[in-house]
């Protein structure tokens, strides 16, 4: 569509975990089958989270993050009431 | 003749089956609304059966409380129409901000399909008059995603407002935060329950269910009747 | 590229009269496996018997037709997805399901309900890596299941699970599907010259290429060519579309996208509407750039569906699809002739008669039987009350008889509000249909018993699945069969495979029982060898009044019967593999005239009203049976076992024993119930005890003990319901 | 159990993503039926993954994550067929 050619191509990481209130069944199963197959004592906690990895278009790393920001809470892309969500570039594409 | 819209979206699986249900009960007339529909007017009251919206991408019911459809029906909640989330309805109407809370995946990470023991708590919704207030039913459950969380404060409120409309009698469904398995909004047209209740209103062969699903329907009927 | 033999590659050089091009032999080597092609299976299976007076002929392909009166059909199918599932259980176990979904769809018809038969290594053994692996695969492929059922609508309402260690690192992923139509919506596959050909579905990519001679191949490390990602919600929306499209009147002929990918698909719909299609691999829409036309005709992408439709009735068509939002592509469309004519942007790059691509040529497998296993060892079991208990609750938590409510909590199995048996409550699980009936469905297997005696055992699945639908009030109507064995060159195999068909023609000859559908699947091997024999047998009834749908639990103060001999039949027992014996003792003989008899009779006694609750008596023996119907019942029994029509030569052979064509049943009009049998020439029964409610505890009489073994409801409902305690255990501190 | 004090403690990241050919349908339909359906034309593409975040006791970091990716390998959190996996000390603990 409105390909603005003075902008470039991020990738942008959007992780979205639960808040600490909220228990994380999945990271529970995972340690408990941890300790009870093979013992590993070491590991002292699990926590899950769910990322997208978006690609998108914009001026510039800030201006990217501050825009897929404000698409996760527009689209609550993270329900704000269990989880909470953070967003980075991790990647300048040409 | 009072006329049910049963909202259907893109991987919406038992409007069917509350379709069928509904026409069993004389003066109830169902009708399927496809999501893309944004006129509502001429609607008696609204379901929002289960099933798996958008194929439960990103949370069960978070793409699906963007739909057009949706936008209209929170305008129409405010008229105070009855309106009922089944299953993925109500996490629809959770992702949509119509109810409170939120429901996340249960504790066991593991659907469950099976027949619940519940207890009405609150017998003056559109949905639950029929009930006596304690009555002890069985109405199956079968989600994934049906763990219902909010934080204590808001919480408290539900329950000094009366929202908390069934909860289940038995701990080892979702792992729901006290229980809860139905909720209401604070003026009680808009309720959003887990179980299905369409799923325990004919004469089941199985001794553990009886079809004590009906009530809701008898309740809606009755309310629409009389209002 | 090319899988063809050099016998094969001969064949095709001949027919042609040239050297076959690149392409085409990858499109006909796809074809010519042995997944697609059934080259040495064909001529055997031909011979099952597939006429009854409910059978349609003439208009299935993928799926079976059944009439079942008022104007509605059945159509019926099972699949595999064993190589898949073993190196990605969650995505192959779920793609199955949907691959068998489509075969469903083809034709037409609702899917309205789905069944699996599943084997695995055993959770909990010795062998700890083997067990850890299984735990692995059951968790995913029921998760696989279940997510993707759960997701289209269709209930899982039953299914068949087996642990046995000759499935170690490996398993087998059986998927069976039911739909339901009006008989004048079925698609006739009747199509037109100039008719169109539309792609519809998921777009084509690079997945599963070559996944159908993957599953024609051992199992050898990683292979990426058979992963396949599932995506269910593509899935239900080509469901609800293709259904609308059908109701509508816009599809004149239409095939999903299976094993073989666009190869097999359109040259076998070509061959069933006897016209030639001609399709361009350009206009396919795809999910990557680059791909090759032997990439696209290949891919096994899922999802997917072939629909011909007229040019007039294009444009319904379309609105469908696009009110669903499902990509499609008008790819070809159908021409004069018999031939398959690809293009690729405009150029022709193929143009053969779809004859030649769908009938490779047949193979005559060598076979020889086995050597003969040495003689039954005589064994000594110490047969106090104590030691009887003590196997009674052994066999009960043997995840093999213990209850699977862990593995069916997963599964919808109500969506769609006519699941009247549910899993876990009865012998087969129960449907009520449009027509007022209610069906009766059940798949069941037995790779023990069929490793030590492919033709029995296979008798004994075929006694055990009609068993299961008569003891819920059904009676069989047909039978659908899924092959599974090792590899086809191996003359051994080759040699247990004929014995299994042999089988299967012998018992639904005499029992009048049409063969509607099924499937082999070959190569099933693991690091260690070739898996047991797996033949998995399926079994639809119907059930005319809800008054006749029986279960199997106990009332209170009623007597109880049995129907049928029992012998010392212990091979392949539930008994011998949990009392270190397994690969002894003698497999259980199906007699045809008994089992005959002895359903008859149940039936009869069923619709006179006179059966209180019912049970097949089968895997576990008779002391399992007894078990479930007082724990499903919450009552007990009083059983004296000296009653029991037998010619065991020990208590445990008696209380364990798996001989087949034996009911128990329970009754509060035990005088009539006895007239009615005493009037049956040859029949063997007798009454065997009560039913109680007083106290908690069930008692087994013998006059050899001298005391009775007691059991009680908390001991044998623990012991259970060991499956969940297995997958759910918490760990020790 | 055995609580080895020379051991520090650790804040590991696992991301498990699917292998670039490997389709990613969840992905799709949040890019499809939310985000464009929103009009957010800028966002190119979207992938989902997961990841765990592990508290683990060990000596070094590089101890550290080398040890959460042969639980992770050993217990099969993640499938090698189709996904790949990172392991990344994000954190050390005092
Ligand atoms: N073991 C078998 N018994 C009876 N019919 C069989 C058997 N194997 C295959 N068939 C029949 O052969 C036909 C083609 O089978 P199949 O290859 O599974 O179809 P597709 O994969 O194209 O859906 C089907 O009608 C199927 O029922
Ligand atoms: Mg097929």
């Amino acid at each position: 569509m409105n390909t603005n050619t003075s902008k470039s191509r991020f990738i942008v990481l959007v992780n979205i975990e639960n808040k600490p209130y909220v228990s994380d069944p999945e990271g529970e199963t995972i340690l408990r089958d941890l300790i009870m197959e093979e013992g590993y004592s070491v590991v002292e906690s699990v926590r899950t989270a769910k990322s997208l990895k978006m690609i998108v278009r914009a001026k510039n790393p800030k201006q990217a993050e501050k825009m897929v920001m404000k698409i996760c809470e527009k689209l609550r892309i993270f329900n704000p009431i269990i989880s909470s969500c953070t967003v980075n570039v991790v990647k300048s594409l040409p | 003749m009072s006329r049910v819209g049963i909202l259907v979206f893109p991987g919406s699986n038992c409007e069917r089956d509350v379709f069928t249900v509904l026409s069993k009960f004389s003066g109830l007339e169902p009708e399927l609304v496809w999501h893309t529909k944004n006129d509502l007017r001429g609607y008696d009251a609204f379901i929002i059966p289960g099933g798996f919206t958008y194929g439960d991408s990103l949370r069960a019911g978070a793409i699906a409380a963007h739909s057009p459809v949706i936008r209209e029906l929170k305008k129409i909640s405010e008229e105070n129409l009855p309106i009922l989330g089944i299953c993925n309805g109500f996490q629809i109407l959770v992702e949509s901000s119509l109810l409170p809370g939120a429901l996340t995946v249960n504790s066991s990470h593991k659907f469950v399909c099976k027949s619940a023991r519940l207890v009405v708590k609150n017998n003056s919704t559109p949905f639950t008059t029929m009930f006596k207030k304690d009555e002890s039913i069985s109405i199956p459950v079968a989600h994934g995603q049906g763990r219902y969380v909010i934080d204590n404060r808001a919480y408290r409120k539900l329950e000094r407002n009366n929202q908390i409309v069934i909860r289940y009698a038995q701990n080892d469904i979702n792992g729901s935060m006290n229980n809860v398995a139905a909720v209401c909004n604070e003026q009680g047209n808009v309720m959003g329950m887990m179980p299905h209740p369409e799923r325990a209103v004919w004469i089941q062969m199985d001794q553990d269910i009886r079809p004590e699903g009906s009530g809701v329907f008898e309740s809606l009927r009755n309310h629409l009747l009389w209002h | 590229m090319s899988e063809l033999t050099a016998g094969e590659t001969k064949y095709l050089r001949k027919k042609l009269g040239r050297k076959p091009s690149a392409f085409e032999l990858d499109v006909v080597s796809a074809e010519w496996s042995e997944h697609c092609s059934y080259k040495s299976s064909k001529k055997l299976i031909r011979k099952f018997p597939n006429r009854s007076k409910f059978v349609i002929p003439g208009l299935a392909s993928d799926a079976a037709l059944l009439d079942i009166g008022l104007g509605y059909v059945l159509a019926i199918h099972i699949e595999s997805h064993n190589h898949p599932s073993a190196v990605e259980p969650y995505g192959g176990s779920a793609t199955g399901v949907g691959g068998v979904i489509r075969d469903i769809l083809s034709l037409g018809a609702r899917p309205i309900a789905l069944l699996n038969a599943l084997r695995f290594y055993p959770l909990d053994n010795a062998n700890k890596r083997y067990s850890q692996s299984s735990r692995w695969l059951l968790r995913n492929v029921t998760k696989g299941i279940a997510d993707y059922g759960n997701c289209i609508g269709v209930p899982t309402v039953g299914g068949e699970v087996e642990f046995d260690r000759g499935f170690s690192n490996y398993c087998l992923v059986d998927v069976a599907a039911i739909g339901i139509s009006k008989r004048e919506k079925i698609i006739r596959n009747r199509s037109n010259k100039r008719d169109i050909v539309f792609l519809v579905g998921g777009a084509t990519g690079r997945d599963g290429i070559h996944g159908s001679s993957f599953a024609s191949k051992k199992l050898s490390g990683e292979d990426r060519s058979a992963v396949q990602i599932p995506d269910p919600f593509t899935e239900k929306l080509l469901i609800e579309a293709v259904l609308e499209a059908v109701d509508r009147g816009c599809v004149n002929a239409m095939k999903d996208l299976g094993g073989g990918g666009l190869s097999c698909c359109l040259s076998e719909i070509s061959e069933t509407i006897s016209k030639g299609l001609e399709v361009d691999l350009s206009k396919v829409h795809v999910k990557e750039d680059g791909m090759s036309p032997s990439e696209i005709i290949l891919s096994e992408s899922q999802e997917r569906m072939l629909v011909i439709t007229s040019q007039t009735n294009q444009a319904y068509l379309t609105e469908i699809l696009s009110k669903y939002n499902l990509s499609y592509s008008n790819i070809g469309s159908v021409i004069e002739g018999k031939n398959l004519v690809i293009k690729y942007a405009g150029d022709v790059i193929m143009n053969l008669p779809s004859e030649l691509i769908c009938r490779a040529p047949l193979i005559d497998r060598d076979t020889i039987p086995p050597e003969s296993k040495s003689e039954d060892r005589n064994l000594y079991f110490r047969e106090r009350p104590s030691d009887l208990y003590k196997s009674i609750l052994k066999v009960l938590a043997n995840p093999n008889i213990a209850s699977k409510k862990w593995i069916y909590e997963q599964f919808d199995h109500e969506v769609g509000i006519r699941t009247v048996l549910k899993p876990g409550t009865a012998d087969s699980s129960v449907l009520r249909l449009e027509n007022g009936k209610y069906l009766a469905v059940k798949l069941d297997g037995n790779s023990k018993q069929c490793d030590l005696d492919p033709y029995h055992g296979t008798m004994c699945i075929l006694s055990e699945v009609c068993r299961n639908i008569i003891s819920t009030g059904g009676k069989p109507l047909a039978i659908i069969d899924h092959l599974q064995f090792g590899s086809p060159e191996n003359a051994h195999i080759f040699w247990a495979f004929k014995q299994s068909v042999r089988a299967i023609i012998n018992y639904c000859e005499f029992m009048r029982l049409p063969v509607v559908g099924g499937k082999v699947s070959f190569y099933n091997e693991n690091n260690l060898g070739p898996i047991k024999h797996s033949p998995v047998i399926g079994s639809i009834g119907l059930i005319d009044r809800s008054e006749w749908i029986m279960m199997p639990r106990f009332g209170s103060e009623e007597s109880i019967f049995i129907i049928g001999n029992t012998k010392d039949e212990m091979g392949g027992s539930e008994f011998y593999e949990t009392t270190g014996r397994a690969g002894n003792g003698k497999v259980p003989i199906v007699d045809l005239n008994d089992d005959m008899r002895n359903a008859k009779a149940v039936l009869r006694l069923i619709r006179e009203d006179v059966v209180s609750s019912l049970h097949d008596c089968s895997k576990g023996g008779l002391a399992i049976t007894l078990c479930e119907m007082a724990m499903r019942g919450g009552n007990n029994f009083q059983v004296d076992l000296d009653k029991i029509p037998n010619s065991c030569s020990s208590i445990s052979n008696l209380l364990f024993s798996e001989t087949p064509s034996r009911y128990i049943l329970s009754t509060n009009k035990r005088k009539r119930l006895n007239t009615m049998l005493s009037a049956i020439s040859g029949l063997e029964f007798s009454e065997i005890g009560m039913t109680t409610n007083n106290g908690s505890e069930s008692f087994l009489h013998h006059s050899k003990l001298n005391s009775p073994v007691i059991l009680t409801q908390k001991n044998i409902t623990d012991s259970y319901e060991n499956l969940g305690t297995i997958m759910e255990r918490t760990p020790v501190d």
